[in-house]
């Protein structure tokens, strides 16, 4: 296999669903020490509704996309949220009309939705954020057309990722006056790719 | 905690199904995502809308005050996360009276990115401004006020935009008053036990049963410091001390002042803060008018209170005084 | 249990000196016992005068109810106690413009004897007379409703006999409606949480962290049962039922309502409850006019909610949509 | 000793003030079963508030009770506040002038008490509150004029009638809709009155 097409975007769907059982509460822990303590509960709820998607009924890969957009916008309005259904509609719409994106072109469209997610949310690289760690994703993927490889690199991207920010200071949002407090503590949104890279790429790696 | 509601993912649209029932004269429930509550006369033609949105679990804040005077209409988010897209675009349609609509609400992330999009989305139809509420100085520093959060305090500019678009005012005007009244505004709260989010297995934070947390945010987000209980007094100096401290330049000697409790504590309470916040504030010179003291933007059953001061100008109280007709804000 | 408080011994005068800070246009803290509460503009002569009175920490009740349309006069006990004799003494002077007083408070042991007392003491001066609220259905059966305790539901008959005074009645035709209403007017209560007295170790009750009391009184005094937290709409068909069952013999079909936090239960979980009773009341087909849903007779900080039906005539009706005017309370 | 002086007015009022640092809580939850749980909360400010008379300087007995009862008033407005200031009022005025209350009247004037508290309170004997206790007081110390009889005797009524009423149900007041509830309860009015009994009497008894 060299694409995610259809089935393998609702497989995905399936094991971030089987994740969110018990990342749900690891997130919500992650946010309320930095946040308001509910990044798990909403994220769990917009992969629930990505779930009730009928993937092989859609007639192309950005459609679906597009439609996980929609649901996930239409499920909540919270910052991670909107930045979810941000990134999907842009990749939704690089997309469109294609059955399957190839791997290789995976990092390009990556990278697509961290500029996408700056120019909604305002948020700049460095900042602690999901931005962070998926710009290093799609760095780590970038070119790649393996199966093999692209997970490898992407659940390493993440890894590292995740560890070297932890020691960084949060820039935005609610921890902001918590600067200094922050250092040491995963940020939720970036804890949730990490998570669920893993839990997706996993057994793939 | 516990609390008497139904199936959890049920708890916003009941609530909303309650508001719509108790005030039918009042709030009207609308748009496809049934997450707009609207004036139940419309909007009127000529007027420019002010509108407001954000998670559930504040009421009144931010949909009890929709009403003549005050808002035009609101879109409503699940319990503290911001309102999805769909609503906000609703929300500014059914506020439209053909001469544009002010974006009025609190500086967080998700509500902000929503309500852009939904311009974004109406920038042919409609002509739109914004204007956020940053009135909590916990929540960043002096050389950063745009990054602070909103809480209690944007009710002050909620009145002012809300009376001087029913003067007639253009857009810009509406806007201007609304920021500068932003500008004069400073909040900070204190929490004595959190809340509880339907349907999550925990409070949002834990805090010891002797402990006190200052400066923690509606949604409880980390506040200043966390210490032992202290006298109301106590506390009360110190919140006024941080609000006069973070006092705009060049304000003047009069200011409303909002005592308002994040749902658990009580009316006898707020009063005894009050009576201390008054006295404090009389000894540093400055005369309250319009004082406030009661449930005006709640965190659920969170206990704790917060302190908003309005310092105001000529124009600001001419607008505070104006009428205006909520079921939970009358100005007669 | 934390409060925002200084001494507990203060906390009583402390709230009296914050209630007449924040709205002195409103009320004066009057009397030698300094615990009167009466309408700044004082008795109006050629009035019959409408005094109540009550232990403290149930804000807005008792004092908050005082203004024009409701009560002239308040006398002020320490928290869940009776009003002092000499405060009752000073209240029904301090009520009085020559045509009598009448005594609405709710049915009490200490209120009452000092209520009593207090009308003996002054029987050659003033004439009075003695309403009782006796509105909770859960503390005595339907064959000892003069024994029942006095709840939110007594608000009914402040505006009733409020309004009848204002319309310039005679003292017993104030008394007859006084007694008319709270003979229409049931309540029920549930609790969910405990509150604390100032200065006590512990609350006046425990409860389990998945329990709730139906019927518990507004001191804490034993309910009719506690079981596991139900949903809410469970809750709210047992309560309607229990109070329909209960209804006044000949009973017409108009009701008002009034859905009330006892203290930490927020406006949320009281709108669900409400959305749940007016949908039952209309299935009995009952209709409700005039609801009332908020914070209208509290225990400080206890958590739960009291239901109260006042079934209507003409002129109770009438009398209910009759102008108030006080902080708490306002009818236009 | 054959009557109560000022002194040993003072002297029953240290030893009830003494007592109240435990019987305060004991009261408070025997009232937290039936009532609102402020039973002990009350009487100890009440009798706080007597403890700080000056009953040397008082110009008789009866004053000195008036005085009493003046003080009880005005500290509390609860049930059995009043009914202690209605009491106390009773035997001032009865003892109007008189240096001392001899033992051998103390059960007359107790019963006078009774009678007040009924009038007062509009409970009658059997109802399970104060007047029962204090009703079989007056009877128990009725005529005897030896100190150590009257307290022995005073004890007993108490004793007896505490353990007596403890198995009958409620008849009055907040407990009244859980009668049978009531049963093996103590009436924390007649817990109270038998406290404090002892306290004062033990010591002569
Ligand atoms: N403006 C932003 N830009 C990029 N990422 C953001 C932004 N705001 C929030 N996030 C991400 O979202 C996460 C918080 O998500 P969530 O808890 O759902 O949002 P909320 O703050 O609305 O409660 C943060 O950890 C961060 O990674
Ligand atoms: N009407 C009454 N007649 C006689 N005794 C009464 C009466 N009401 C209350 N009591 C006594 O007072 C006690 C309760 O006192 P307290 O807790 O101070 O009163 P409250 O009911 O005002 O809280 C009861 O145990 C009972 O013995
Ligand atoms: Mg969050
Ligand atoms: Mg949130
Ligand atoms: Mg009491
Ligand atoms: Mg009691």
């Amino acid at each position: 296999m060299s694409a995610v097409d259809l089935a393998a975007l609702a497989g995905a769907v399936t094991r971030a669903k089987a994740r969110m059982a018990t990342l749900e509460q690891e997130l919500n822990v992650a946010d309320s020490r930095l946040g308001d303590g509910d990044t798990g509960v909403m994220l769990a709820r917009v992969i629930d509704a990505m779930a009730g998607i009928d993937y092989a009924a859609q007639p192309d890969i950005g459609a679906a996309l597009s439609l996980m957009a929609r649901k996930t916008a239409t499920a909540t309005g919270s910052s991670l949220g909107t930045l979810i259904a941000t990134g999907l509609l842009t990749v939704g719409k690089r997309a469109k009309g294609e059955p399957s994106i190839a791997y290789a072109d995976l990092g390009a469209h990556v990278a697509a939705v961290v500029e996408a997610m700056a120019a909604r949310g305002g948020a700049t690289l460095g900042d602690k954020t999901v931005l962070d760690i998926l710009d290093a994703l799609a760095r780590g993927i970038a070119g790649l057309s393996d199966g093999k490889a692209v997970a490898s690199a992407a659940t390493d991207a993440c890894r590292t990722t995740l560890a070297e920010f932890r020691e960084r200071p949060c820039k935005i949002g609610r921890a902001r006056m918590f600067a200094e407090k922050s250092i040491g503590m995963d940020d939720p949104g970036m804890l949730a790719v990490h998570e669920l890279v893993l839990a997706i790429a996993g057994p793939a790696a | 905690m516990k609390k008497l509601m139904n199936a959890p993912a049920d708890f916003v649209d009941e609530m909303l199904d309650g508001l719509t029932a108790a005030y039918p004269a009042s709030f009207v429930r609308d748009g496809e995502s049934r997450r707009v509550i609207r004036r139940a006369e419309g909007a009127r033609q000529g007027k420019v809308g002010v509108v407001s949105g954000g998670g559930s679990g504040h009421l009144p804040l931010f949909t009890g005050y929709v009403g003549k005077g005050l808002l035009d209409s609101c879109s409503i988010g699940n319990v503290f996360e911001g309102p999805t897209v769909d609503s906000c675009i609703e929300a500014i349609k059914l506020a439209d009276g053909g001469k544009g609509v002010l974006r009025l609400y609190g500086n967080y992330g998700g509500d902000r990115m929503n309500f852009d999009m939904a311009g974004e989305f109406l920038e042919d139809e409609i002509k739109t401004t914004t204007v956020l509420g940053t009135d909590d100085i916990a929540s960043a520093g002096p050389n950063e006020m745009g990054k602070r959060r909103g809480v209690a305090g944007i009710i002050y500019a909620y009145k002012a935009a809300g009376a001087k678009a029913e003067d007639g005012a253009s857009l810009e005007a509406v806007t201007e008053i609304a920021q500068r009244t932003v500008d004069a505004t400073r909040t900070i709260g204190v929490a004595l036990n959190p809340c509880l989010v339907p349907g999550a297995a925990q409070p949002s934070f834990t805090i010891g049963e002797d402990e006190i947390e200052m400066g923690m945010g509606i949604h409880g987000e980390p506040g200043i410091w966390r210490d032992k209980l202290k006298p109301a007094d106590e506390v009360a100096d110190e919140m006024v001390k941080r609000l006069l401290d973070d006092a705009p330049k060049g304000r003047g000697s009069r200011v409303s002042v909002l005592v308002n409790s994040l749902g658990a504590t009580p009316l006898e309470e707020l009063l005894i803060v009050y009576r201390r916040v008054a006295s404090q504030l009389s000894a540093a010179g400055t005369q309250i008018v319009l004082p406030l003291v009661g449930h005006y933007a709640t965190s659920m059953e969170m206990a704790g209170l917060s302190i908003s001061l309005c310092f105001l100008d000529e124009e600001i109280e001419a607008l505070l005084r104006k009428p205006a007709e909520s079921p939970f804000w009358r100005v007669a």
